[in-house]
């Protein structure tokens, strides 16, 4: 069986809603069952914001989680504050234009993945967070790129549907970043596995 | 170098959770300089409400009470009444006041009860997300009328302080502004005369402060107070509406 | 009715009052100074009793502008450590679960009345006890729990409201009398002197302005959602004392009973004749009346029915709601009836014992 | 009163860069810091070379009293 | 939140939806064509869908200028026949108890729904199931009661609040949904294509003036006390028949199970991981959802039980407001316990595992 | 000879059931007078709140809703836009109108809904047995203040009819009294306005009736209409407080 | 005015005597029945050789509208 | 054992209320419990009314009763509407001015006494209720006139207590009135009893 459990963070103005939800339209294309979970700082507006998308083959239990098997940590404060939470095996993804000192954990894989600096490279820095949805996808592997963008229609708002073909792009030169394995460092094979399957996961 | 301006004593050292730019603080730091000027810090109460003041009881260093969304005027007349020797202020947003405790503002009002009521009017419920407040303005945008304030279907904005007036003979009830220097001088003069009128037993004191809420106005601070100026004035003239006691003395 | 002189509070003998005047002067006895409320029929006598006693003993009377007001005023002066009451019935106690629950969670002391009136909706005047449940278990959201007594005749009334306003201090929460309209327009003989005058107990937590000492906060909401929790923690904690030292009941004629009827407040009066007389017959029936009915006198009544009842019939002025209190207690351990109907019908003795008969024989 | 020198601290755990102080200093005095600190904020701070005259306007719209205004030698009143 | 526009009507796909939205969603489908209502955290985006929606759909959307207006606002479009609605969270849900009492007597379909937040008092905005009580016993005086429903998951939320709308209509009665904040916030994927659209069906009962036809009075009050002694049994006998027939509840692995863990709403979800897993090491744990919290699955439970569980869990986030109804239905036949936090705890999967693990073990 | 004055035909057979000399029935009668005058029978539907006028369902021919204390207002608004066809009037005291349900009059006078209110002002709480009403006068007695109204206690009566003209720009707002013929028949005008007003979709309206209740005043019936001559106009003084949209016309 | 005839009838199923049909009548053409009836009231009647002119101020006042006024062959308005 | 249920009936305006009220203080200065319960009619004022009122040697369960030991009706009305609620055995005092058709039952004794007339002759009109009282209590017997008259201090207001050597004298009038065995007849001296002793009573 498939379970993920992913948590996205960052903070406000990143995107991080957004990137939960066309992770969960792409797990719905793909005919999977998921939850997106949001959740905000304590501070009254911007500050940091987070999201956890659980993805599954079966009924999904807690849309609610303590432990994930996927960390996308948009900036340093994400990877400071959840990458405890990572259960061994488990992968966590850094938006390593943010990120300046991944975690040292040696039972999870950790991937790096420069998203504000590709989009920047791109011109359009505000696709930082699609770049790094390529990447969070090349990790996951369950949800496929044309399942993940075909989201994109129902999670941008009618007037920034000019923008898909744009945020295609950045998704797929996320991916791709990965797939020729550039910034990879780091990484114990050992611990390697993208679906975790630790006790309490079903 | 002599400090001339500073953190006024009655105010805590916590610094306040508003957005940046709300007009929240300001009206917190006219409350305790006031506070520290009249010297009645030992015996003030104040009174907190729903609104994204709820927790402004960290600020004031006075004791305090919570109140339930609206009841702000009814807990204040229990505790006056309970204990007299008291200097109470409820502080309240215009969705607490103007809204769900509009009957306990009029009757307060009505029995110029003794206290003193810090009424914040920016237009929207700040605390749950920019719905439409009794005193957002026509054609004003709100997360529940989002195409803009309609009378046809939500009525009109409701001027509290000149309702108010009309009810409470014994009363000092005034509209001030923060939105710059000038008029945050005349709102602390007001907020001053809406606690005197309470400490010498003359009567119900209301200050109603025209203020600005950045985040759902989506405005920049500065746009704010010009706004505050060019649209919020027009319709809420500021003045005194009823201080009948405090000319007769 | 007005009450048009003090009588009452001067003379050491038996003095006739309405249940309702019975609460206004255990209430003045035990010091009440603030009485905060609207009009509402049957509970207006105590209303007028305190417009009218209150003043002459340097209380506070303000009729508020409506029950939601009232019962934030109490609040209010509770906060400022005021020994305070507020009374109404059905449609105004309704109004009240915001109060109760500000009260419970600020945890200040309050003695709120409720003389049920039938209902539900705007209802009628006529008697009934179909606020068991919303004093019980309602009124407000959250986990709260009001102390709730149900007294049964004009001297109970006012020695629990007496007893209320302790109470209400010792575990600083707010004390719920149910009464009803029969107990309300009802008098009787009434002692007073045995209970000493009190006046307010001091208050350290009151709010009275910080003079020279730390600042207080009374909050009906934490700083953190961790406070809250414990905050929630130390209620319950609360509540499991209450319901561990606070049941209160009756019990008559239950040793060797088979049948034992439950009953409440006005209810159980009219119980009383029905049981004896179906003791004259020869029936072994007994009567068991709850005074508090939170916590619910659990353990008697279970240890009671542990003896060798067989059935219990529960009569009630409503459509049964305290049955599930009598079923939580005694757990299958009994078969249970109920006789009873909401809307104001007024039970004749004869009708119960006619059903205790009906049991009796099945 | 503009001869008169002035001096501003502003306390950076209150600042949230609003940008009010900024707007009502009558002689440009204030202004952003170039880096947003931790909060992601991008506090006020002294203007170099900018004459302070002390007149407190900065203190009076700051919404989070962050600005203590010093003063030479007055105790001068706030302009009315 | 703001909802952009309305891709989700048009859409027969699966759409991902919050809970909140997917109430909405489930209410225009179902033809609700009025909303009036109050702001509160967490239920705006709830209030804010109605807000966009309403009017799109020649709807009214109305904010009220209080809870206590807007219930009452519900009783004047429901007495005209529209299919209204309206929601809240604790503190507003509080206020509402005047609002049930009086479309609960009228006789006046309505749909309520609490997005439960933690309490009491103001309490915080965390998420929390303490309104379980409120909703199923209290709010308002006199002998009443509303429908329950306790959906799980954002599908469900859709499913039911489109049949509360249908329930409300066939019981002239108002269904209240409990929600949490949970639930709320969470996104799902939502098919919402299975029920068709429905208008507001015709009510014969409805005020619309007179015309040529002989008047129609809605009361909240009958004129004599034998009338209204007469009404409250027809209510009785309507509460029995919900009772009868709208038991919902799912059960999962309860068969061979010593051990069930009883949990509805969000926490039912958190319950299942724990389920599973102690499953998966080898114990005899099911799960029993109530999805319909009044009336409560009583007969499910207790034939469920008697298949030989030994032990319940009821596991809840509030301090036990459930527990009675467990009890009430199993009656001594298991053992009862609870696990569960008032004030906004938020369980893990982990920590209901290790308790069921505890419980199985003794 | 032909009738010339006779019971309306909007109003049902069934006897009055309030006390000799009691302004209700008169004002109930003035409604229906101008329910028939105005052929509104078949699409009117009375609101009833709680007070001595509790079941005057029974009095009118038409479509009746009973609202609890304070909600009319609240109950026309949803009524109101359920049925933007009908004409919807509430019928309510100043114990429902001015105490209870002060929140709910303001929101409805400041939404200027299409409805049309008659509030009865007898200055006292008539159905539970003469307690003080937010209307009662100045030294008036009552069952809760048995000395007299002392506004130093219980504050000052609520001019309702100003109150509410200060926060609904579009309506017809007016003072009317019942204490002789001349009155009576002005009374009805207004009454008519306030109808009008909502038919002619211009606006909320409102009419204030000053009454009696010889009950609790403990007065005759006479007595008491020379007491609101003297005692009661004086301080709630008559006319139109707001009929903007009228002059407009 | 005065000289139309007009003519009153008092519903004494209506009529609490209240007395202020009696007060108002400019005519002084009403009065109150010797006996109380079953309900304990003495309600008004017409008085005896007193000419009602249908002015209907009676009907006006009376709060149970328990008069209808009868008028000789005219259908003025009521005064106003 | 001592059981008395006494129904005090009449219109408003006559005192019902407090003659209900001074039984019972007659009742306390005996020593005996007691309820009173006092009931209005529909109307809004005025209108008839009566009151309850139970006296016993022991504690008293229900203070509202069906039926009654005795009635003391003032006026017709009183004894129209529940002369059938008196048990056998039972008793029923008449005011004879305002009583024309006293009930026709033969199981009660029936009494009467012409209270307002004894009033008018005492050219006190307004003392025809203690007139009545008098009355009453010769026939409940366990009442002596003494413990009653000691109730009037309680049940007058201060401002009327000059007026209790009135009140005595009316009481003192009615219980002589009867105990001349004046006014007396239509009595069944097969059903005489002041306590009746029925089913249900205890
Ligand atoms: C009974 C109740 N209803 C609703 C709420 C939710 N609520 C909290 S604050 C608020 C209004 C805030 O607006 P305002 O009073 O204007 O204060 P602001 O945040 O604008 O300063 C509301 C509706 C509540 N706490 N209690
Ligand atoms: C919530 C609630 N509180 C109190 C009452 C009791 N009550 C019924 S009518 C009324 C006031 C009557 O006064 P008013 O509205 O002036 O009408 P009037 O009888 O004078 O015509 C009150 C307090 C109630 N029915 N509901
Ligand atoms: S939301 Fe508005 S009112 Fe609330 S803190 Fe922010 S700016 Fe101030
Ligand atoms: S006004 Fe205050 S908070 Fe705003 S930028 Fe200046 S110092 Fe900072
Ligand atoms: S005190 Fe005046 S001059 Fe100095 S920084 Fe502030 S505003 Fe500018
Ligand atoms: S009590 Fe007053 S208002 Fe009520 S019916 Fe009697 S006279 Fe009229
Ligand atoms: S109609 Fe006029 S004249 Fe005739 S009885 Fe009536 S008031 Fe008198
Ligand atoms: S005014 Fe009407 S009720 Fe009064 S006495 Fe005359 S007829 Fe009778
Ligand atoms: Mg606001
Ligand atoms: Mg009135």
């Amino acid at each position: 069986m498939i379970l993920n459990e992913i948590l996205i963070a960052g903070f406000g103005g990143q995107g991080i809603m957004l990137m939960g939800k066309l992770l969960a339209y792409g797990a719905i294309y793909k005919g999977l069952e998921v939850t997106f979970y949001p959740s905000y700082g304590p501070e009254m507006r911007g500050g940091t914001a987070n999201c956890t998308v659980v993805i599954s083959d079966q009924r999904i239990g807690s849309p609610v989680r303590n432990e994930f098997a996927y960390l996308m940590a948009m900036n340093q404060a994400s990877v400071d504050k959840f990458s405890e939470r990572i259960k061994p095996g488990g992968v966590i993804v850094c938006n390593a234009t943010l990120v300046e000192s991944p975690p040292e954990r040696r039972d999870v894989k950790i991937v790096k993945i420069p998203a504000n600096q590709i989009a920047m490279e791109m011109e359009n820095p505000q696709v930082a967070n699609m770049v790094a949805m390529g990447g969070l996808i090349h990790e996951l592997k369950i949800i496929s790129y044309e399942s993940l963008t075909k989201g994109l229609v129902r999670v941008l708002p009618q007037y920034r549907h000019n923008l898909i073909p744009l945020n295609e792009q950045a998704i797929q030169k996320g991916f791709e970043a990965l797939e020729k394995k550039l910034n990879l460092e780091g990484y114990d094979e050992q611990s390697k596995g993208t679906n975790c399957d630790q006790p309490g996961t079903v | 170098m002599k400090r001339v301006y500073g953190k006024p004593d009655a105010m805590t050292d916590v610094p306040f959770p508003y957005c940046p730019g709300c007009s929240h603080g300001t009206i917190h730091r006219l409350i305790a300089e006031v506070i520290d000027e009249l010297e009645i810090a030992d015996r003030a109460i104040g009174i907190t409400s729903a609104g994204c003041s709820v927790r402004n009881w960290r600020q004031f260093d006075c004791d305090m009470v919570m109140a339930l969304h609206g009841r702000g005027p009814a807990v204040a007349t229990g505790l006056k009444r309970a204990q007299p020797e008291t200097v109470i202020f409820t502080y309240q947003g215009d969705g607490d006041m103007a809204a769900i405790g509009t009957g306990e503002i009029v009757h307060a009002a009505s029995r110029c009860e003794r206290i003193t009521v810090i009424y914040v009017n920016n237009g929207v419920f700040g605390a749950t997300g920019g719905q439409q407040a009794p005193t957002t303005l026509i054609g004003q945008f709100s997360t529940s009328y989002p195409t803009g304030r309609d009378p046809r279907t939500s009525g009109y904005p409701l001027k509290m302080a000149e309702m108010l007036a009309r009810v409470s003979p014994e009363s000092y009830i005034a509209r001030v502004s923060i939105h710059n220097v000038k008029n945050i001088i005349k709102a602390k003069k007001a907020i001053r005369q809406a606690f005197l009128v309470q400490i010498e037993d003359r009567g119900f004191g209301l200050a109603e402060v025209l203020a600005a809420c950045p985040t759902n106005w989506r405005l920049e601070p500065v746009r704010c107070m010009q706004k505050i100026k060019s649209d919020v004035i027009p319709y809420y003239p500021l003045g005194e509406f009823s201080s009948q006691s405090l000319k007769a003395q | 009715m007005v009450v048009e002189q003090s009588t009452y509070l001067a003379v050491s003998e038996k003095n006739l009052m309405s249940g309702n005047e019975a609460i206004g002067e255990g209430a003045i006895r035990a010091g009440c100074q603030f009485f905060f409320g609207y009009p509402i029929t049957p509970q207006n006598e105590l209303f007028e009793f305190m417009a009218q006693m209150l003043p002459q003993t340097g209380g506070t009377f303000l009729q508020s502008e409506s029950e939601l007001s009232g019962i934030n005023m109490v609040y209010g002066a509770a906060a400022g450590g005021g020994r305070c009451m507020t009374s109404s019935s059905g449609p105004g106690f309704t109004l009240m679960g915001e109060g109760l629950t500000t009260l419970a969670t600020a945890q200040m002391p309050a003695v709120v009345v409720c003389v049920t009136r039938a209902g539900p909706g705007l209802g009628r005047i006529a008697s009934a006890q179909s606020d068991y449940r919303l004093a019980t278990r309602g009124g407000g959201h959250g986990d709260y729990q009001c102390l709730v007594l149900g007294p049964a005749s004009a001297q109970e009334l006012y020695d629990l409201t007496y007893e209320a306003f302790e109470l209400a201090d010792r575990y600083r929460n707010p004390v719920i009398i149910l009464s009803d309209a029969i107990l309300g327009q009802m008098m009787e003989p009434v002692v007073t002197d045995h209970l000493p005058r009190m006046k307010t107990p001091p208050k350290e937590w009151a709010v009275r302005g910080k003079g020279t000492n730390p600042r207080k906060v009374i909050k009906v909401a934490p700083h953190t959602d961790e406070e809250l929790i414990d905050w929630n923690r130390q209620l319950k904690k609360k509540y499991q004392l209450m319901q561990d030292n606070e049941q209160r009941y009756e019990a008559l004629l239950t040793r060797d009973a088979e049948l034992i009827v439950v009953a409440f407040g006005s209810t159980a009066r009219i119980v009383l004749d029905s049981v004896l007389r179906a003791r004259n017959e020869g029936m072994a029936v007994g009567m068991f009346r709850p005074i508090s009915l939170f916590p619910y006198p659990q353990k008697a009544l279970e240890e009671i029915v542990r003896q060798g009842t067989r059935k219990l019939l529960v009569v009630e002025a409503n459509n049964g709601q305290m049955v599930q209190d009598v079923r939580l207690a005694v757990c299958g351990a009994a078969e249970i009836a109920h006789y009873g109907f909401g809307g104001g019908h007024i039970f004749s003795p004869y009708e119960i014992y006619r059903e205790i008969r009906r049991l009796g024989k099945s | 009163m503009s001869k008169a020198k002035g001096q501003i601290a502003i306390n950076p755990a209150r600042c949230k860069g609003c940008g009010l102080c900024i707007w009502v200093c009558p002689q440009k005095s204030i202004k952003t810091v170039d880096e947003a600190d931790r909060r992601g904020i991008r506090i006020a701070c002294c203007a170099e070379n900018a004459p302070c005259t002390g007149c407190g306007f900065c203190y009076m719209v700051c919404p989070d009293t962050a600005i203590a205004v010093y003063k030479e030698s007055t105790t001068e009143e706030p302009a009315d």
